[in-house]
């Protein structure tokens, strides 16, 4: 009964590849790479399930915590070309 | 990504878990998947993502460069000296038994005080690579077209 | 009791293959979709109805144990750190001067209905 | 078929087309993108093949340090990769062919073991030991030697300490090697607004010199 939700991952695993490899735009690779991070992290917790082992849902865990550390660095690196510069919290945002 | 209030709260909200799960892997690894290697690196994603989204230079205060240089030291440190003091109780050298009243009570302290070191060394040396990395590279963004005059008036040393 | 097993058992059998159903469906759009915001849209099918539904299949299987708690965490985190994500990408889309396509697809025809005109990254 | 094979299967599929496809594209910013869906992919499948520490490794290192760390040398370097000569490539190829074709070979010998098979050295030698040194023995509970019961923490920080510890300094030396190459001030030069994306710093400054 996991095999409904591995095929299905598994199937958007692959479409995400496609969409990852074939770009066009950068944004649409970090997109594509964004989507396979969920994906994996859902993989790993219905593989878990599957194979009656529940320690995996740890890595699920760390993935689901650290994917986002990539997506932020990759976003800060093409705005502003380094890692220094803080954020900008703009005041108009804040109310 | 000039409005980057959103991003501020869920950093706030995520870099405690990020620690706190590192802290996890790093004490819990004689019983689950985990051990110092995996804990260190968590724990120096966890600063990196505090660098990240409030500048280096208020990483650098949270956690300045000489200590990070101190540590990467002190956990190779750590982990020989776990090695003298099993010879200095009478065994070989990394030979946790001696430590504790029972010989496994001996190897399970061992491994927490090496994988501790471990942890120690990894978490400073990733943090240390990224602070050499970062600030370094070069103002601009021109490769992908996304600098518009609108932000390079508001740079500082643009 | 037995009753409630069953019950237990096909709901989450269920929300597991709408989950995966939901998961193709993302990535096809993924896929298929003209240009970056539309594609993000996509994606988003597979952050929020994917993983809440598969999660929540996965939390009914396992019942009150520690695995409950531990994929209740990784919801919790998805919830906040892919909206965040996929925030700021759209932030980092639009500041490269990316703009939406705001016209329907049979005017698309005449005037190329793709953003990646000049905007590809590998030439 | 088992459900793991086939799930390998899918997953070793896809970790070929994104290698084929990192060797293929030439822009080093989705190369550093594929690279870590290339990292998701192999955690994945430590996971099904039962590697559990690996895999979390893998995850914890691949995730977010990894795509940190490769943007940042990407700073430092060009974006785009440049093509070697046909020559070259052709003769990359070669080696590559007759070295894959050879490591086929090998697996059809007939002494080489099966995936697996619990009869070789790798399982028969020191590991039924290190098992029966770490985790309780069914209901004889005879005193461990070990009192922990992850087995490979047990080989790691026990069996193998020295490895462990070279491993440590080999973590330390890389840290300092990177803080001896790249120092630790921060180098920002206020001169040149815009600086020139190739990296060629002494164009750009001879440039600047003739302004």
């Amino acid at each position: 009964m996991f095999w409904a939700a591995m095929i299905g991952i598994l199937v958007a695993l692959a479409l995400a590849l496609v969409r990852a490899i074939a770009g066009p735009t950068v944004y649409d690779r970090i997109l594509a790479v964004n989507s396979f991070g969920t994906l994996t992290v859902l993989a790993l917790s219905v593989i878990g399930f599957l194979m009656g082992r529940p320690d995996f849902l740890d890595i699920a865990l760390v993935y689901a915590l650290i994917n986002f550390i990539g997506t932020i660095a990759v976003l800060k690196f093409l705005r502003y070309g380094d890692f220094a510069r803080a954020t900008q919290a703009d005041d108009n945002d804040l109310v | 990504m000039d409005h980057h209030f959103v991003i501020r709260v869920v950093g706030k909200l995520l870099i405690p878990l990020v620690l706190l799960f590192a802290l996890y892997v790093q004490f819990h690894g004689d019983y689950g998947p985990g051990g110092g290697f995996q804990a260190g690196v968590i724990f120096a994603a966890g600063f990196i993502l505090y660098g990240l989204i409030y500048g280096l230079d208020t990483l650098r205060r949270v956690f300045p460069p000489w200590l990070v240089r101190l540590l990467v030291a002190f956990g190779v440190l750590i982990y020989a000296g776990t090695g003298i003091a099993s010879m200095i109780l009478g065994s070989k050298y990394l030979d946790y038994s001696v430590l504790g009243p029972t010989a496994a009570k001996g190897q399970h302290y061992g491994i927490l005080i090496v994988e501790f070191g471990v942890g120690m060394t990894v978490a400073s040396a990733m943090v240390l690579i990224f602070y050499s990395f970062a600030g370094r590279g070069r103002q601009t963004g021109e490769d992908f077209g996304e600098i518009d005059s609108e932000d390079r008036r508001d740079r500082p040393d643009g | 009791m037995e009753i409630v097993n069953h019950i237990l058992f096909y709901a989450s059998w269920a929300l597991l293959a709408a989950g995966g159903l939901l998961c193709v469906i993302g990535a096809f759009g993924l896929v298929r979709f003209p240009e970056t915001y539309t594609r993000m849209h996509a994606a988003g099918v597979i952050d929020t109805g994917g993983a809440l539904l598969i999660l929540a299949g996965l939390m009914l299987q396992s019942g009150l144990t520690l695995e409950t708690v531990k994929l209740a965490l990784i919801m919790f985190f998805l919830l906040f750190t892919s909206p965040t994500a996929g925030y700021a990408l759209a932030r980092g889309t639009w500041s490269a001067g990316h703009r939406p396509i705001t016209h329907t697809r049979s005017d698309a025809r005449t005037d190329g209905h793709s953003d990646s005109a000049g905007m590809t990254d590998d030439g | 078929m088992t459900v793991e094979e086939i799930i390998n299967i899918v997953l070793l599929t896809m970790l070929a087309l994104t290698a084929v496809g990192i060797a293929r594209l030439r822009n080093l910013f989705a190369v550093t993108m594929l690279s870590g869906i290339y990292s998701l992919l192999s955690a994945s499948i430590f996971v099904v093949l039962d590697a559990v520490d690996v895999a979390f490794t893998e995850a914890a290192v691949g995730a977010g340090i990894t795509t940190v760390l490769l943007l940042g040398t990407l700073m430092l370097t060009d974006r785009e990769a440049r093509d070697g000569s046909r020559a070259n490539r052709a003769g990359a190829m070669i080696v590559v062919v007759a070295l894959g074709g050879a490591l086929f070979y090998a697996t059809l010998d007939p002494m080489m073991p099966r995936f697996g098979d619990p009869r070789t050295p790798a399982q028969t030698h020191v590991a039924p030991q290190y098992l029966k040194d770490t985790v309780p023995q069914g209901s004889s509970k005879e005193p461990v030697k070990v009192g922990i019961p992850n087995v490979v923490t047990t080989v790691l920080a026990s069996y193998r300490g020295y490895d462990t510890l070279g491993e440590t300094v080999v973590i330390f030396t890389a840290g300092i090697a990177v803080l001896l190459l790249l120092g630790q001030r921060r180098r920002r030069r206020r001169d040149t607004p815009g600086q020139n994306p190739s990296g060629n710093k002494d164009a750009d400054r001879a440039a600047g010199a003739e302004d």
